[in-house]
């Protein structure tokens, strides 16, 4: 299987180890994706998706090996770079990360206002996303505050908010209903289409509806088990 | 041509808003950091008042501290202008008393006592002419040692007296109750410094979440750290002035108290801080928030990513 | 549809509404449930299928209506009886709530040691609820450290392990793969044998295996939609 | 027979584990409370210690207030025990050494000076005999005020002269500087206690989480509170040790160094803090931590179940 297709790869991984003690959470990884491409990561419960979307953000270092981001190296990033280099993703995390004192606006406002966007742009950016998402009417609630499928769907806005290219996301519709997870995955796909690389972690995938160009990477135990192409 | 000045208003206000956002949102915390910073502030001015006091009550009694200065048999009333140019000129002096020698008898005659009338039977008066002079307050014990040295080489004075032991002994005492005093000072600084950064750190270990969920959604630590600071100078601002009114509320109650029972006995003249000594305090404890968060951020925002 | 059936009800809810804010969460809810029963809750994210297993633990108190648990009415429990009563009950909460600064092992071990049980007889058996979840590995893990499946296995182990008569799971294998989220329903199957009522809430039934005699109470909008029985 | 000790032992076992098992697992907000406690009671104590000191040397310089009790002529050396006793009857006597009119006399002269040769001309001793009394220290001036009165009334004394001015506003300030610090003290105190209790609170809302699900899987206050209370205990203990710690420390380094450059001049009798004080200081900081803990569990642990 050639990975030098057309366009440059946007994510290069070379033989990634990561480590927590003893315990191998990623076991020598190589991998290629292209810009645009639909990824789903999958495998079962303490398999390393999650490990793995959060080297990618750099929200954990990698033991071994390296990454390669859209010709950055990330073991070269400096911690001054990290924060602008984080900017290009949008990051759903699997326990959400919301922050608990501040209202679900803020929370999603505050990808952009760490950008710099002005106050009039952020209002109104943010206001779409949540309507999309399906909460507009709960802009001024505390996290805390809401079902486990809100606070979801507020990590997947605030994901989305600043249009990132890389869409990195863990877990995104493991508390929604099939109605929600829908809209969640419909607009996950629209940033697909508008060029947006995609990654979601999943333990099933057999959840996920069928997309019209999705590579399936199986991890199990640390290790990369299988990369599949699915066509429904 | 509007347009950077209007961008900067609006980030302005933002960012002001943000502030508040963060105090609201944080009401528990700010409230103890700035009750810690006022208790601390209240401390060290408590203290403060009090060493200044009693320093000033202790510097009326060194004030006391008088000199006899013995005219030897030449001396004529009329050389006396001379000789206290030639006391001032040896500097130290801050008032100077002629007494003739035949005040003097008397002033012996009533300490001896009015039983005794023998006094008044001698043909000749046996005592010298003398002058009385006070010291000036800020000297110092070996200053006052050196000009009695000088004004004891006058050819006109026969010796001078100026408590030799007692007053050496209270000015190394006073020197050594203010040293104490500065250290004590110097001390409960450190402790409050210490303290306040402590509860801020706590304050910080609480919202560490939420510091790190900025660094993830890629805030610069910049962004974070202005906020806090910003946090951290007006609480320090709020807790120093808060800690002054607790201060002046128990300075009032206390000296009306104190000058309605003991003013009949001892002029007691008890002052609050100057306003040089309020403007050091706010501005310590200004610098207590401020440096409180400088401390808790070195540690949060180390160089590595956090989990 | 007679709910007075051979036994007495364990759990009976006399229109039962909770509030928050103006948001009804609950709007009305009258129900019966027998000793023994299986039950699902079903419905889409934010119906108060999660309140309604935090009310019946007491984790949050009814506005209106009356709860009466084995013939004790909750609104006049005192809150020294209250920890007495929740010993009878195991929670599964959608967000876990496991002590981050305590292992696994004491994060299961507490409802045990709460309850004054013997070290000897917590330590066999929490590490037996462990072997069960395929937690045994972790036992001296934190959870901070753990994947998301992991967490929520430590969670369900957590409300077993006290063998309660009443087990509220909320959302109990929403993160985990299907081989450890059948291994957790049938422990959970286990215990309903062994004579334990179960309620589990979920945002999509069929996920769920088939089971015996179970009913599902559908919520929407806070209303009690429908119950049904699932026959496979 | 043997169970129920077997039952106790094992019970103490594990709750003291689990008490450790919390002190490890919050290491970071443990070192900060008894930081924040040492600190309080250094603050405490190097006050404590500052005013003792203080007071010890003001009060050496109140014992020199002595009395001239001038007896009239009609008494004899003969009478002296006899007037000695009458003069112990009255209390507040430290001290007393008969001073003949010869001997006066000759004090006298030496105070007036080698150079006036009259006195030695006197036909008749014009002095009185009299009695020099030391006054005892723990007098109060108004008991010394009425001793004195009491002497004076006694036949065989003419006057008393003890310095009613001086030593009246002597005393006064004494007591005003006594008070005063027995007020620093209590406010210290308290500011300590304030502070620490914050302290504790602060660690508590850092540890809400963890209490909020002990409550969740049916854990009984009293199952929360008593680890949380053998902790607050531990801490202050802690924390009392190492103020007093510091405190010592500081002490032998100044001390000696107070000695080394001062001793030559004046003989300072400074100590530390008594045993009983230190016993005092261990347990105020002990029920320091533990009163910290109080304050913060009733705030939390309110009757209604949180969420
Ligand atoms: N900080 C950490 N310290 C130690 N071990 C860790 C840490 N983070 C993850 N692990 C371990 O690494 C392994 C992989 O974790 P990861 O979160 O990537 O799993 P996952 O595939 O996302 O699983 P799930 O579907 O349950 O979320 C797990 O066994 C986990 O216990
Ligand atoms: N403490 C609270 N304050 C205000 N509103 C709340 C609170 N808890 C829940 N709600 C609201 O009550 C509604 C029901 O919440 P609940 O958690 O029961 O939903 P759910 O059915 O469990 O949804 P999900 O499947 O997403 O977990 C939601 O709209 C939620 O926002
Ligand atoms: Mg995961
Ligand atoms: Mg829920």
């Amino acid at each position: 299987m050639s990975t030098n297709r057309g366009k440059a790869n946007i994510i290069r991984l070379f033989n990634v180890t990561k480590r927590y003690g003893g315990k191998l959470a990623l076991n020598n990884i190589t991998l290629d994706i292209e810009p645009g491409e639909f990824i789903f990561i999958s495998g079962p419960s303490g398999a390393g998706k999650s490990t793995l979307l959060k080297i990618l953000y750099l929200a954990e270092r990698v033991s071994e090996g390296q990454i390669v981001i859209d010709g950055i190296n990330l073991a070269r990033i400096s911690s001054q770079r990290l924060p602008f280099l984080r900017r290009r993703f949008g990051m759903v995390f699997q326990d959400f990360k919301l922050i608990p004192n501040r209202t679900v606006f803020e929370n999603v406002a505050l990808v952009l206002k760490v950008a710099g966007k002005n106050p009039s742009y952020i209002k109104k950016k943010v206001m779409h996303v949540l309507r999309v998402t399906g909460m507009e009417k709960k802009a001024n609630h505390l996290p805390p505050t809401l079902s486990g499928g809100e606070q979801q769907r507020v990590a997947v806005a605030r994901a989305v908010v600043g249009e990132p290219s890389i869409i990195l996301a863990d877990e995104p519709t493991g508390s929604l209903d099939s109605e929600s997870a829908r809209r969640v995955l419909n607009l996950l796909l629209g940033y697909h289409q508008n060029g947006a690389t995609i990654l979601i972690a999943s333990h099933n995938i057999a959840q996920m509806d069928c997309f019209s160009r999705g590579r399936n990477i199986s991890l199990e135990d640390g290790k990369l088990k299988r990369i599949s192409t699915i066509l429904c | 041509m509007l347009k950077p000045a209007k961008r900067f208003n609006c980030d302005l206000m933002q960012f002001l808003s943000n502030v508040l956002t963060d105090i609201r949102s944080n009401r528990f915390l700010n409230i103890i950091t700035i009750m810690t910073i006022a208790l601390s502030i209240l401390l060290v001015s408590v203290f403060m008042l009090f060493f200044e006091n009693t320093g000033r009550v202790l510097s009326a009694w060194k004030q006391g501290g008088r000199a006899m200065v013995y005219l030897n048999d030449s001396f004529t009333p009329a050389m006396l202008p001379n000789v206290k140019e030639q006391l001032i000129s040896t500097g130290s002096i801050e008032k100077m008393v002629f007494i003739p020698k035949t005040q003097a008898l008397e002033r012996l005659k009533r300490e001896i006592g009015s039983k005794t009338q023998f006094l008044s039977t001698l043909q000749e008066n046996p005592l010298p002419d003398a002058i009385e002079i006070t010291m000036t307050t800020h000297s110092s014990f070996d200053r006052l040692q050196k000009a009695a040295n000088q004004i004891e080489a006058l050819d006109i004075v026969d010796t001078i007296e100026y408590g030799q032991g007692w007053l050496g002994r209270f000015f190394k005492l006073f020197n050594l109750f203010k040293m104490t005093g500065y250290a004590m000072s110097g001390l409960f600084l450190m402790i409050a410094l210490f303290i306040t950064a402590n509860t801020v750190r706590l304050t910080f270990y609480a919202r560490q979440t939420e510091v790190e969920i900025m660094r993830l959604v890629g805030a610069t630590d910049r962004f974070i750290k202005t906020p806090f600071y910003v946090e951290g100078l007006l609480q320090g601002f709020l807790g120093g002035v808060l800690g002054i009114a607790i201060l002046l509320t128990g300075y009032l109650t206390l000296s009306s108290g104190i000058s309605q029972n003991l003013g009949a006995y001892v002029y007691l003249d008890i002052h609050f801080l100057s306003w040089p000594a309020v403007a050091i305090i706010l501005s310590s404890s200004t610098f207590l928030g401020w440096f409180g968060c400088f401390i808790s951020l070195k540690q949060i925002l180390r160089p590595c990513p956090v989990k």
